[in-house]
């Protein structure tokens, strides 16, 4: 069977227009890469919510790292201080990754 | 859609003002607007905070949303205004995306200054980031730019130059904006329906806060000389509450802010409210305020 | 370190009509919040399947929920019944959650 | 682009029926057509139980898509027959959006009432979730809602009110509707290559079912007194089947039925033959029918 | 509680032109099914990168598929050898799946 | 947009064709687009790997972009020689489907014949999947289908059956073209802001390769005695570099080839490059050449 290693695999939920600001902070963590994700609608606390093209003020995006468990963890002490202040959502969660000495 | 519209407005306006070339009137208008935008959210955050019984957070987010400008107002009543013979001058595209940023700066000052202290402690967190950052990434904002873009290729591009795309913006443009008002108009609906966070004061200060803005957005564009369509503009460019740029940027500066409260507020409430009564209301004050002023 | 929780992450394949319903559910289960994101294209035993803008009876999203496990189980529950007639997919994974003491 | 579609063909229709005012024509078409959009699903199920050899819930979602109407199919329609000098009523629009429901009711009782024991087992756990909510979901359509809106709009503004926005519609009409049969019509060959769900006869019922209800609806709409150009539409809005509402709505109520097959049939081969040979084939009936009975 | 089955989550990152490519090998190795989602922007070793509508040349998709261990770890087999030559990123996790005897 | 603008040249070509027939212009135009196609990334191949110092893989794809085509380009030259006079023959829209896949072939070959032993080992894996279903792939790129429909029922709709929808097309083209290269010309400069692979002597060679090529094209096309706006276009197809078809396929069959190199190119120099510059250079010299050579 072909190698893998244990990696993380980190999810922020966040209002599009944070974005640029956290990809500020994964590249300090030097974590070596990420994806976004355009979240079409959703619900919270706040009540229900949709995504218009219109006005966009109200875009959500998931942003999507694969990370090794120090650089994860770096990463979530950084980002700590939004989490409370903007509202974030962070889930890690362990996965496999195919030939991924990399990341 | 909206990229076409905010194309052709800022075509049209630098068409107009290479025709016309810069005057006098372009300058005042332009510190007028600027002005407008600074010190108009001072008066709103004070009418949120004892009228609307809002937090000083919540306060200088919404008191950010009504000192800018709303793009797709601003080109509704050109459109109406130009149907009534009263057609703007074309610089008041540059008034606008001049118009679009200041309120944001005024808004932020006020939500620290009076934010209680707990309050306080958490914006200083997200303060790392803020500052120049927060100025760049409003003011790179794609819609400012485009608009900027499309003012500057028409001021250069000249009459000559825009002859041959005219027929796309000429002909196809109230058909566009009726579908984005339209398209506009379900989302305010929506919205408003599905929000529990608006309270009567703050409904009632929705309607209000437009008229006080733009009858002093009317008055200081009479006085300062502009003709009647240019001061009715200038009036509804006042009263318009931003539901693009400023959301955003607040969402990043003031998380705290709820975004319930201000995108019903501008959204909601004050965009239809300023289509239909707005516009109409301002370019009779501006017609009633012409010969007396003027 | 920050503190972390752990939690149940819920991906629910779904077709897009039935997206409301799933809501209900979700609220009726009392869990904090959720988020949709839009199906490109597919494949299953019905063959290949593409998302067309023109008709977009055949839209598919993917329903993502947090949530803590007493509340995953109580969903998963309450939507089995859903599962065989509308030809839905759930998958629970466990990730750790960052402050995550609000789900 | 679909929406400029529905957009401009609802405005266009409530702008004729503002200037022709309601008549006893409108409501007698009105009554055709929710009658039609009931009963034509019954004999539908019933041929494709017995030809198509289909289980009694595919039937019945089937059933309930030639039942319902096609928004394009009728839009091409209008301009097909404007052409030809046919004009249908303006009123036309609003009979395609009273047709749009009454079908899946009838099709989705006849599937419950017909189903299997086990498989009407199944059918009971979902309709907990069903009733009331399904209308409700199907009635608050984004289509159908914007449809209506755009009717009631231009029944309001009438013909004046249209007057500045026409070019927009009238103009790129033609252009935007070919671009969109393009497409359509990518969609239809692509879905009929991948379906291996299609056999013979019901790719015949495909074809039949549309001549079959198009004729009845061509038939009735001549004896209520329509002038040909209604009485055609009616034929075609019988004859079209959905793939927008009906399919979600099938989802959602009937989610055992099969799309493949659903879709395959009404998207893949109704929604083409339509559009090529049912709407002259309406014409003609339509054109033979009005001396003898109209 | 409903019963549960556990399956493998597996998630594809790759250039969009390669999909069909990946989804032929899905077929060969017979798992039941794969949703594909776009990713809007990201970022690697290559630097920032951002969906655009018009060429379209970069764009980049998720493809998500639920599997038994078995196919995949056949699956990760017989992609491995495209993983280097082509850059894609391949990650494997565990999740429940519930009523999942058909995967 | 980018439908709506391979739609309506595609439609404008095929109705010019129905009307002035086949000929043997046709057809040599054609061979000398196929030639073209085939023979230009050579001598790229060798500059870029000499000049530009880069290794087989990335100038075998590099190549390919230069060898075919861009499709805006294109249509933004036949406006343009169109408003000058200087109407190109229709045919030229389907000698531009010619001429944009054969370059993708001759770029592989080179890439592979070239690559160290090393690359070539990897090149070997992905060869797998290759060959006959790369074409496939290539050949079946939605553009290019979208194009050649177009241009077929342009052909069998004719003249007659164009003037319905061509209010659509003659109206709306140059707003849109003008729209989509506001937008290009945004991507292309946040393309080459962001990158960090391009070195001057890489930079030199995108502005010197279409001027190379476009020359070579505009001479062939001159002898081979097309008229100067055709001899015109031939040599802007020639200098035009792919930025959609070719990246998607070298992304399939040479992925260790860096993105960021072909893209910054071909997109970020060589396709503003062509629209300011490269479209007047050609026009000229092929006025220039007409009356030595045609
Ligand atoms: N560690 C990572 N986590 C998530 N996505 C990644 C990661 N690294 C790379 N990517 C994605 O893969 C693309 C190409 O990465 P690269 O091959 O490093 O240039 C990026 O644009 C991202 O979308
Ligand atoms: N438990 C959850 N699982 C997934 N997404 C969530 C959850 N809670 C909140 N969200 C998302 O976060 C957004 C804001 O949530 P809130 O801060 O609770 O208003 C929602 O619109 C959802 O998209
Ligand atoms: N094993 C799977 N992994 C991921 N998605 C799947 C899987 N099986 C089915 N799907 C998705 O579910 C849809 C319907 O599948 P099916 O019910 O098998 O026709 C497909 O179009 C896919 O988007
Ligand atoms: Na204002
Ligand atoms: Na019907
Ligand atoms: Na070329």
């Amino acid at each position: 069977m072909v190698a893998t290693v244990q990696r993380k695999r980190i999810e922020i939920l966040v209002d599009t227009p944070l974005v640029p600001r956290i990809i500020r902070l994964i590249k300090e963590v030097d974590i070596s890469g990420w994806s976004v994700i355009k979240i079409a609608s959703g619900g919270g606390r706040d009540g229900r919510w949709d995504h218009d093209e219109v006005t966009g003020a109200a875009a959500k995006s998931i942003i999507l790292m694969i990370a090794n468990e120090v650089k994860a963890s770096l990463f979530a002490d950084r980002i700590a201080p939004l989490l409370e202040s903007h509202g974030l959502l962070i889930t890690i969660g362990n996965v496999e990754v195919v030939r991924g000495d990399r990341f | 859609m909206s990229i076409y519209l905010m194309a052709a407005i800022g075509l049209k306006g630098g068409v107009e003002v290479a025709s016309t070339g810069f005057s006098t009137e372009l300058a005042s208008a332009a510190i007028a607007g600027i002005t407008l935008g600074f010190t108009l959210p001072i008066l709103a955050f004070f009418m949120l905070r004892s009228i609307g019984k809002l937090g000083a957070i919540d306060s200088g987010a919404v008191a950010a949303h009504y000192g800018s400008v709303s793009v797709v107002t601003f080109v509704t009543a050109i459109e109406l205004l130009s149907n009534q013979g009263m057609q703007p001058d074309g610089f008041m595209v540059g008034v606008m995306a001049l118009m679009e940023t200041p309120a944001i700066i005024t808004g932020l000052l006020l939500a620290r200054a009076y934010a209680k202290k707990t309050e306080a402690e958490k914006g200083t967190v997200d303060q790392s980031g803020n500052g120049s950052n927060l100025l760049h990434e409003v003011l790179t904002n794609g819609s400012v730019i485009l608009l900027l873009g499309a003012f500057a290729i028409g001021m250069v591009a000249g009459e000559a130059g825009f002859e041959p795309i005219k027929p796309l913006f000429a002909i196809g443009f109230n058909g566009v904006l009726c579908l984005f008002l339209l398209d506009m108009g379900l989302i305010a609906a929506r919205r408003l329906l599905q929000t529990k966070k608006i309270t009567i004061p703050l409904a009632s200060l929705a309607v209000l806060l437009p008229i006080i803005n733009g009858s002093i957005g009317t008055l200081v564009g009479t006085m300062i000389g502009l003709d009647p369509g240019s001061a009715a503009i200038l009036g509804v460019l006042s009263a318009s509450a931003s539901y693009i740029a400023v959301p955003a940027a607040m969402r990043l500066a003031l998380p705290q802010a709820d975004p319930g409260i201000y995108l019903s507020m501008s959204l909601g409430i004050t965009f239809p409210f300023n289509i239909i009564f707005g516009i109409p209301l301002f370019a009779a004050q501006a017609n009633f305020l012409a010969p007396i002023l003027g």
